[in-house]
């Protein structure tokens, strides 16, 4: 069983995971994960209507204080989710944007982000 | 050679009551009803794609048999979205689609061929002998006309 | 139609003289022999001390009496001078090429100096009159040889930074003897060249200047759509 | 239905052991010369182990200069003193490689910039169109330039133009992080620092570090034979034709496939909720089956720039750690920088969309097997 064994995987990931940051007009504005899923609902209803209303997308983090989240979807469907996200301006009535910050198909990707870890280096 | 490629689908609208509803529908109507539809099933991008191209090019008010021009890329859209219409110009209805082609001539030539088939359908349908005659009639018609398109041109000239 | 009806109509065409016409003796008539004819009418027309030339007269050749041109050509072959060198042969003949011995950067330095004296005779920069479109315009019939240009831009990395004094300007390449006594020679197609006159750097896009250096005078310039390489 | 084309990923993944003699994971390691993240998870225990804790790169330091121009990193007294003297890594941070131009010095002494068509236009230095352009519309180029090859010396033409082109012709300057190990132990790190101290403003900056522990956790359980089901799910026909469908049965269930186990660690690494009921409506993933119940354990995770020394370290102190704990297995996962020109030893890398450069080792106590994982981007080479 000390085989050597190598499997390289080159084709469309089956799994995106997307780190997004939801912004209000008002920064006092907070909602809980049930309210951002429905959220994010809305944004593929809106764009690709009841076929793009049916993807599936888990949430697998959200926090509620930064209101940051980590989606997943199929490889699939990234461009559908990704485009309606980007296209919502408005939820229950007020102003608000997603910013897509990391997209990637490994999960493991977007727990650092050397991109923005320097911007604010000490001086 | 660049040229916009098309679809054409054959459609049937069943009523739900009576054929004679389709006397009271335009194109119009269906265009919108079609629209909406694609608004309601593939949001705003089927809806933004489709509009250019889409035509209702022929409705008719007897039978109910209509056809829609789409743009060849869209076909996808139209066609996942016509299950789903319910209603047009206010009456329920369902719509049935009978061919899908890519010029309006083979659309018409199957529509030809799908008339007399059904006129097959109503001959055994029809209870008293009146009607049986006269449906017998226009088959007897349509027969005939297709024996002289085989004749060609001297056999028409003759008759 | 066959050959016989060829014969049949040019007979028609022409109907025999009437033979009245024929019987008038005014008529001259054609003698059998032409010489003859000439030589008794000369002596019964000619002046009389004309009489011992008769024999000359009748002597020459016969002559054509229509207004001949003169020939032209050969008088103007006469006054030309000694015909040109077409380029291919300037090419064979190496009349292009600059001789090694003579590219030197020092020889080329007083040409530097007459130039700039051309272009600020030619731009006036010390005028306040002069504006930028004037300057553009200006700055498009100039010529170019003898100035110092440095490429700022290529598309090839290797000819970035070359610079040198402008002695040979072509439709597609300017040639250019640097400071190291070497001449090069240097495409104008996606290349940036700079030049300065006094307190002026001027930017050279090649790709919009690729014409022969006497054509870029008196030409119209077209607007191209890019700036790129 | 709409349908629009989803970016491509590579995913490699093997299984080998440390005691293999072909086993790739040393070279897997000191390739991958920009390491921006380490991260460490260790089922089954309370707190870091003081063996790791002592390898990990806590002490490691390293500068970061400000605005530093290209001319004095190619100088040839810096080279002289600093380049060859050791290994030194180099990378500009804060220029995006997308969008940007972006340098980089390996530590076998090769000045890698990866600039936009303009740039290099005006540059005058030669070097090759990234490989993932198209012909005729590239718009970025890689120059290379070797610093410790014998014609780069003052006096002689390659230097001097190199000079040139970074001192007159384009004044490229750089935020840069620098890390420096040094053949001789005598040098340290400071000599870095005060080297340009009067001139650019320098700062030591110290691994940030960032941990967690998990109690009441379930942990998937793996076996180290099996890589991935679909291999597997062929060996399960084959031996479904020879009639011994009940063994099959029982491998299905043993152990968690490495797929699974990579987007797993990816939660745990990124604090998902894993515990998703197939018909939530907010999300619905869970820990891979079958798994067991772990009373606690620990991941921790250091940022900064990392050498690939530290690294290799490391990875030999886990080993030693995993074979004779009770641990099932640990994990190491190493993130590259998203931006920096290379991944695995001068290959090019590019962003497209992610630009992830990163791999996990899973290690197993029995045989010194491991599992390495490596997550590369569309704009990558496989290693």
């Amino acid at each position: 069983m000390s085989g050597f064994q190598r499997v390289v995987s080159k084709d469309t990931a089956e799994k995106f995971y997307l780190k997004v940051a939801l912004e209000f007009e008002n920064p006092d504005t907070r909602i809980d994960s049930v309210q951002f899923r429905a959220l994010v609902s809305k944004a593929l209803h809106q764009l690709y209507g009841e076929t793009g209303a049916s993807i599936p997308v888990d949430i697998l983090r959200f926090q509620d204080d930064t209101m940051e989240a980590i989606l997943r979807v199929s490889g699939r469907s990234l461009v559908k989710v990704w485009s309606a996200l980007t296209l919502l301006g408005e939820y229950a009535q007020e102003e608000c944007a997603i910013r897509v910050t990391q997209v990637s198909p490994h999960l493991l990707a977007l727990a650092v982000d050397s991109r923005h870890f320097f911007q604010n280096l000490p001086s | 050679m660049v040229r916009i490629k098309n679809r054409y689908f054959l459609c049937e609208l069943v009523f739900e009551d009576a054929i004679w509803r389709a006397l009271a529908v335009n194109n119009q109507h269906l265009y919108n009803a079609v629209k909406d539809a694609v608004r309601q099933i593939h949001g705003d991008y089927g809806a933004a794609a489709i509009a250019w191209g889409l035509n209702v090019k022929y409705l008719n008010p007897d039978t109910g048999v209509m056809m829609i021009r789409v743009r060849r890329q869209n076909q996808k859209i139209l066609s996942t979205t016509l299950p789903f219409i319910k209603s047009v110009a206010s009456f329920p209805v369902t719509m049935r689609t009978l061919h899908i082609s890519g010029t309006i001539r083979s659309c018409q030539k199957f529509l030809v061929k799908y008339n007399r088939r059904q006129l097959v359908v109503l001959l055994r349908q029809c209870r008293t002998k009146e009607e049986r005659q006269k449906v017998r009639e226009s088959i007897r018609r349509c027969t005939l006309e297709q024996e002289e398109e085989e004749f060609g041109d001297g056999a028409l000239e003759d008759t | 139609m066959s050959q016989k009806d060829v014969e049949k109509e040019s007979f028609t065409l022409y109907d025999p003289l009437p033979r009245k016409l024929k019987k008038d003796k005014t008529l001259v008539q054609v003698p059998k022999d032409p010489k003859q004819f000439v030589t008794s009418f000369l002596r019964a027309a000619a002046p009389r001390k004309r009489g011992e030339q008769l024999e000359k007269l009748s002597s020459r050749k016969e002559m054509v009496m229509d207004a001949v041109k003169p020939k032209r050509r050969t008088e103007r072959r006469r006054g030309r001078k000694k015909k040109a060198l077409s380029n291919k042969q300037k090419k064979e003949l190496n009349m292009n090429n600059i001789p090694k011995e003579l590219q030197k950067y020092e020889m080329y330095e007083p040409l530097h100096q007459l130039w700039l004296d051309y272009m600020r005779d030619s731009l006036q920069l010390k005028n306040p009159t002069v504006t930028a479109e004037n300057l553009h315009i200006k700055l498009l019939r100039c010529d170019l040889h003898g100035s110092i240009m440095t490429v700022t831009k290529s598309k090839c990395p290797s000819y970035i930074g070359q610079c040198g004094i402008v002695v040979q300007e072509s439709r597609n390449a300017f040639k250019m003897i640097t400071k190291a006594d070497v001449m090069k020679t240097i495409p104008k197609a996606s290349t940036i060249f700079t030049m300065s006159i006094d307190n002026l750097v001027v930017n050279i896009y090649g790709n919009h200047l690729r014409f022969r250096a006497g054509d870029r005078a008196n030409r119209k310039f077209k607007v191209k759509p890019t700036i790129d390489l | 239905m709409v349908e629009f084309l989803s970016p491509k990923s590579k995913t490699i993944f093997e299984s080998s052991a440390f005691i293999h003699k072909n086993s790739r994971h040393t070279s897997c390691v000191s390739d991958h010369y920009f390491n921006h993240a380490v991260e460490v998870f260790l089922p089954c225990c309370d707190s870091l182990p003081d063996a790791v804790q002592v390898s990990s790169p806590q002490r490691q330091e390293y500068y970061a200069v400000k605005r530093l121009p290209l001319a004095e990193l190619t100088n040839a007294e810096f080279v002289s003193r600093f380049v060859k003297a050791g290994r030194l890594y180099v990378l500009s941070i804060g220029q995006h490689i997308d969008t940007h131009n972006v340098a980089a010095i390996l530590p076998t002494g090769r000045l890698i910039l990866s600039v936009n068509k303009d740039t290099y236009q005006e540059l005058g230095l030669e070097g090759k169109p990234s490989q993932f352009e198209k012909p005729r519309k590239v718009t970025k180029y890689s120059v290379e330039v070797n610093l410790v090859a014998e014609s780069f010396c003052k006096g002689k033409k390659n230097y001097e133009r190199v000079q040139w082109c970074f001192k007159d012709r384009l004044d490229l300057t750089f935020d840069f992080l620098l890390a420096w190990q040094p053949n001789d132990p005598s040098q340290s790190l400071d000599d870095l620092g005060s080297f340009w101290s009067s001139k650019y403003e320098c700062l030591r900056v110290e691994q940030r570090q960032h941990s967690f522990q998990m109690r009441n956790q379930s942990i998937p359980v793996i076996d180290s034979s099996l890589l991935l089901h679909r291999q597997h799910k062929s060996n399960q026909d084959a031996s479904r034709m020879n009639g011994s469908s009940q063994g099959c049965e029982e491998t299905q269930v043993r152990s968690c496939d490495a797929a699974e186990v990579y987007e797993w660690l990816g939660a745990v690494a990124c604090q998902c909720d894993c515990s998703g009921a197939s018909d939530s409506f907010v999300n619905t993933y869970r820990c891979p089956e079958p798994s067991q119940q772990v009373s606690s354990s620990v991941c921790h995770r250091w940022t900064g720039l990392i050498t690939s020394e530290r690294i290799l370290h490391m990875l030999d102190a886990l080993r030693s750690k995993v074979e004779c704990s009770r641990m099932p297995w640990a994990a190491l996962t190493v993130h590259g920088f998203t931006d920096s020109p290379v991944s695995w030893g001068s290959r090019e890398h590019g962003f497209s969309k992610y630009g992830n450069n990163l791999y996990t080792f899973v290690i197993f106590p029995k045989e010194q097997r491991y599992w390495l994982i490596m997550g590369i981007g569309d704009h990558d080479v496989c290693p």
